[in-house]
């Protein structure tokens, strides 16, 4: 296959008209939507997933003998298996359905650590993490008198190997490491990283949420112990999500949630937990998101992530020429390896401003300081403005915002 | 009866109803060799299963207890009229023949020659009960886990 | 108003056109869907509300300029707004939006009991409670070595109130209540019980799970300190729920999740969370499924709770009246006070059987133990055929059911 | 410029650029009697107010450090023209004043006959911009906190 065009009428940007709300206006101008790292928008597919199960098929799951209830669980059950093939697992009790990233990774931080830890074991991070693969650890750390140690990370936005490498000693317990930086799109050197972490018996949490709606996963080929990430930034619902992790470290793990389905029998004096993945999954899901993200791998496997892969690289080094040439522009993250998430300042122009200026002519960026408060601290700046894209932004959603770039240098002239 | 209730015949067979109401080898065999539980937390069937399996591995008893549907004892009874007198490997065998027969579309017949299992055929009304496939595969799970010393309890989850 | 009438002509059963997924047909016949208990149907208002959310507005909450993450967190608020005026709550950020009742309930075990249980400590449950009201005490307690008492109920399904006082003691650090048995019907004298902790100073967490879909719930009336709900019980969506919570206890509570979202401001050294309620609410919210919940809560007041609640006595009160007409039909659950939630057994036929049997006719019951084994042990049963009435459904329901039951009897006769 | 622009125009007019760029009493009182923190956590505004109030609650002096947007930095560098020799009261009084004024459709005016809150018109076109709204009153928050000795840090969440 020729690497795709950055055009109209390449072959993967015909994926746009399968998203009903890139196709609206916004202050009067066409959406440019560009902020696909915070929430990816849904294919009409997903959409109607949603729809339509409510409509025909909605029960409650697992516990039903009549027909709505049985048609609702195997098409939750499904989607699991759609995960579950879609990322490489080995078995299906290995894919834990949560309701995102963020509850993923608490879920390892008190069933896998906060049994485990003691005063004098360490929690091993990078300066480039989400708030949600930070603050997890702090508090387990609290809880267990254990220590959070930080990587740092280079001017480029890039984890400092080196650093990283003399902090993992066989006092960590755990690393936790985002495959993507939301922030800055630094797209880390997992495989290696891993093999190190191996060596020294260090069990390893990926923070997928980036990861995911950007390239193709297989956990078993990453060899991480745990793989957390988000339905939504999968351009599948809210309020969804998976931890993977090997099923021997789940196995082993105590209950996160106590509640209905987690259990097999329940005596006051002696209750008995389920089999994986069911011991994790405590309670009512949320089932039609579930089906939703079953539907959105189909989309994605469709696509193909191999294809999106390189659609958004060559469109992301699209972007990077444009905004270098700009006078005044200061991108925020150049790792070698970086997925198409960018981040940059324009002059002194606070990014707050800069974000409603863009909105002002239907470009939907984020600014601030993307739940990554440290990287912004790192780079001595109160905030960025990221342009992130997706499978379904073109070469004219990159104009548009460097359109809307220049007027707002003259507002701020 | 009308053609819908034909569907439920097929299902609560005569065969089944006779083996629910009165299950046969419904105790406990207390020299047991090989046992193991199966439990079905969607609705609550249980049952444990009992083994005699002489020096030869050859299955000489069968037993088991428990509370279940009609289709999980009824199950449970054909399997302990199923299994005696066959070998180790032939009573496995069954297991496999038995859930191959009522989770797949077709299949080709894995069942030992020695064994006769006309009789469960009784049980081909789950077939068209999807919800339903669990209860009857339960105590060959429990075969299964018992023969195989995996954990003592199976669950058809 | 007058009496509703349980005939197919009362005004309430008019709902019944706004529920898409009633008018199927299952096993070729009209389904007669009797299970709201596990799960409730949506109205189309619901279904709509959720899929133009992410047709139209969806984008990430709070932390966007952009007039799509603005609309948004608009929406999503909007529906916090409206939870906290259909429960009566004294302010918004007493409503903390979570995954749904078990997860409610685990937050309070984890983030307010397990800080302050000790040795010796206890905490108060009743035979009557879902086993989400069970485990995440049991836990909790195996956690922190306090002790988990249980209070008896009768042979009608009630919580034997003397018995239930003499476990209150000052020792009992919470009491862990539902408002309405999912399992036997039985609504819970909440006043009277409530009355009698605060005298002791006992925390009260009330499980709402079947309190809201049946009846007006005032939460400052009840005087609880914590109530718990889910949403697709009350014709929301999976993944949504509440745990409403009096601002001074949640305030003295440490978060439950790390993550974004639920700070202000992220240090390695020093984190400082968020203000109510969003110090618990770690991470991308389920912002679809929550708009849906407003839309539900809307539909809900439009209908009117206090009709809702005579319509579904009278139509309770007609299918007792026939199921006890019923040659061998035993009613498990007969409480004085009891809400719109049948369990029964026929004869000695199982009930999963019994389930099978119904659905054949296209009538949804649910079959086993309801998440609730301990009622099932108290009362020597396997478990019930459980027939639950919600608004939506009318006399006919109930007729069709009787009928259904009828083959059954023939099928093992 | 076009229409379009002309509602951008509105939000930063050049008032506001210019207080934005130069914010008056951009400075840490060391001899404050009052003083809180606001912070904005969405956008990472954050910034100290700080007050001189007087023996006889009248406000001598306002000064403000921090970072932040321009609609934020503007508001906070207005507000230190604004409140001094205002009685603590009518100081207050401005908080409910400006939030009104920005949030609300129509709002009978409560600012004080003493206080000069013309410029502060500077800031309306936030209204359009109900994102930014926050930014707008963030200072103000701070001025209340400060002023009711509430909890030393206002959000505008
Ligand atoms: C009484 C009761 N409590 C708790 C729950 C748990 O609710 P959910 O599964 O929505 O978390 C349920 C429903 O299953 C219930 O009926
Ligand atoms: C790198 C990274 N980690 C974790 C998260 C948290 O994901 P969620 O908010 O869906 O739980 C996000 C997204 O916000 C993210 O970008």
């Amino acid at each position: 296959m020729n690497q795709p065009q950055v055009t109209e009428t390449s072959d993967i940007t015909y994926c746009r008209s399968d998203f009903p709300a890139l196709h609206q206006e916004v202050n009067g101008h066409p959406l440019v939507y560009l902020d696909s790292a915070a929430s990816g928008q849904q294919p009409a597919s997903v959409i109607d997933a949603v729809a339509r199960y409510q409509r025909e098929d909605h029960a409650n799951v697992h516990r039903g003998v009549h027909t709505l209830s049985h048609r609702a669980t195997e098409l939750y059950e499904g989607a699991r298996d759609k995960l579950c093939d879609f990322i490489n697992a080995a078995s299906r009790a290995e894919i834990v359905l949560t309701s995102g990233t963020t509850e993923s990774i608490n879920l390892v931080a008190q069933s896998y650590c906060r049994p485990i830890l003691q005063a004098g074991d360490q929690v091993l991070i990078t300066w480039l993490e989400h708030h949600s693969n930070i603050v997890p650890w702090q508090l387990v750390c609290e809880q267990t008198g254990a220590e959070l140690l930080v990587a740092p990370i280079n001017d480029r936005g890039e984890v400092e190997l080196n650093e990283l490498r003399k902090l993992m000693t066989e006092r960590v317990k755990l690393l936790g490491i985002g495959h993507v930086s939301n922030a800055l799109g630094s797209i880390n050197p997992l495989h290696e990283i891993i093999a190190d972490a191996r060596k020294l018996g260090i069990t390893v949490l990926v923070d997928g949420a980036q990861g995911m709606p950007h390239m193709n996963v297989d956990v078993q080929a990453l060899d991480c112990d745990f793989y957390a990430f988000s339905g939504h930034k999968m351009f599948g619902p809210t309020g969804t999500g998976v931890l993977w992790g090997r099923e021997a470290l789940l196995e082993a793990m105590p209950p996160y949630k106590g509640g209905g389905d987690m259990i097999l029998e329940v005596n006051f004096d002696n209750t008995v937990f389920n089999e994986l993945p069911y011991k994790f999954e405590a309670g009512t899901p949320n089932i039609s998101g579930t089906i939703g993200l079953g539907a959105a791998v189909d989309y994605l496997q469709s696509v193909g992530m191999p294809n999106i892969h390189e659609h958004e690289k060559a469109l992301h080094r699209y972007m990077v020429g444009k905004l270098e040439a700009m006078d005044g522009l200061r991108l925020i993250g150049t790792a070698k390896n970086q997925a198409s998430v960018q981040s940059f300042m324009l002059n002194d122009i606070h990014p707050h401003d800069l974000g409603t200026i863009l909105d002002h002519q239907g470009v939907a960026v984020r600014t601030g300081h993307h739940c990554a408060m440290p990287v912004m601290q790192r780079f001595g700046i109160p905030g960025t403005v990221r342009a992130s894209l997706g499978l379904y932004n073109n070469a004219s959603d990159v104009d548009q915002l460097v359109t809307a770039l220049e007027k707002a240098r003259q507002v701020f002239a | 009866m009308n053609a819908d209730n034909s569907e439920l015949q097929e299902l609560y067979r005569d065969l089944i109803l006779d083996h629910a109401r009165n299950p046969r080898n419904f105790r406990r065999l207390e020299d047991a060799t090989h046992t193991a539980e199966g439990i079905n937390p969607l609705c609550g069937d249980k049952l444990r299963l009992y083994l005699i399996v002489d020096a030869n591995d050859q299955v000489i008893d069968a037993g088991f207890e428990g509370s279940g549907c009609a289709i999980s004892m009824a199950s449970a009874s054909l399997l302990t009229e199923t299994v005696p007198n066959l070998s180790v490997t032939e009573a496995d065998a069954c297991f496999n023949s038995v859930t191959d027969r009522l989770t797949k579309q077709s299949s080709n017949d894995t069942a030992p020659a020695t064994a006769d299992l006309s009789k469960l055929k009784a049980l081909d009304g789950v077939r068209t009960h999807p919800s339903r496939i669990k209860c009857a595969t339960l105590a060959w799970h429990a075969l299964h886990a018992a023969l195989n010393h995996s954990p003592s309890s199976a669950t058809t989850e």
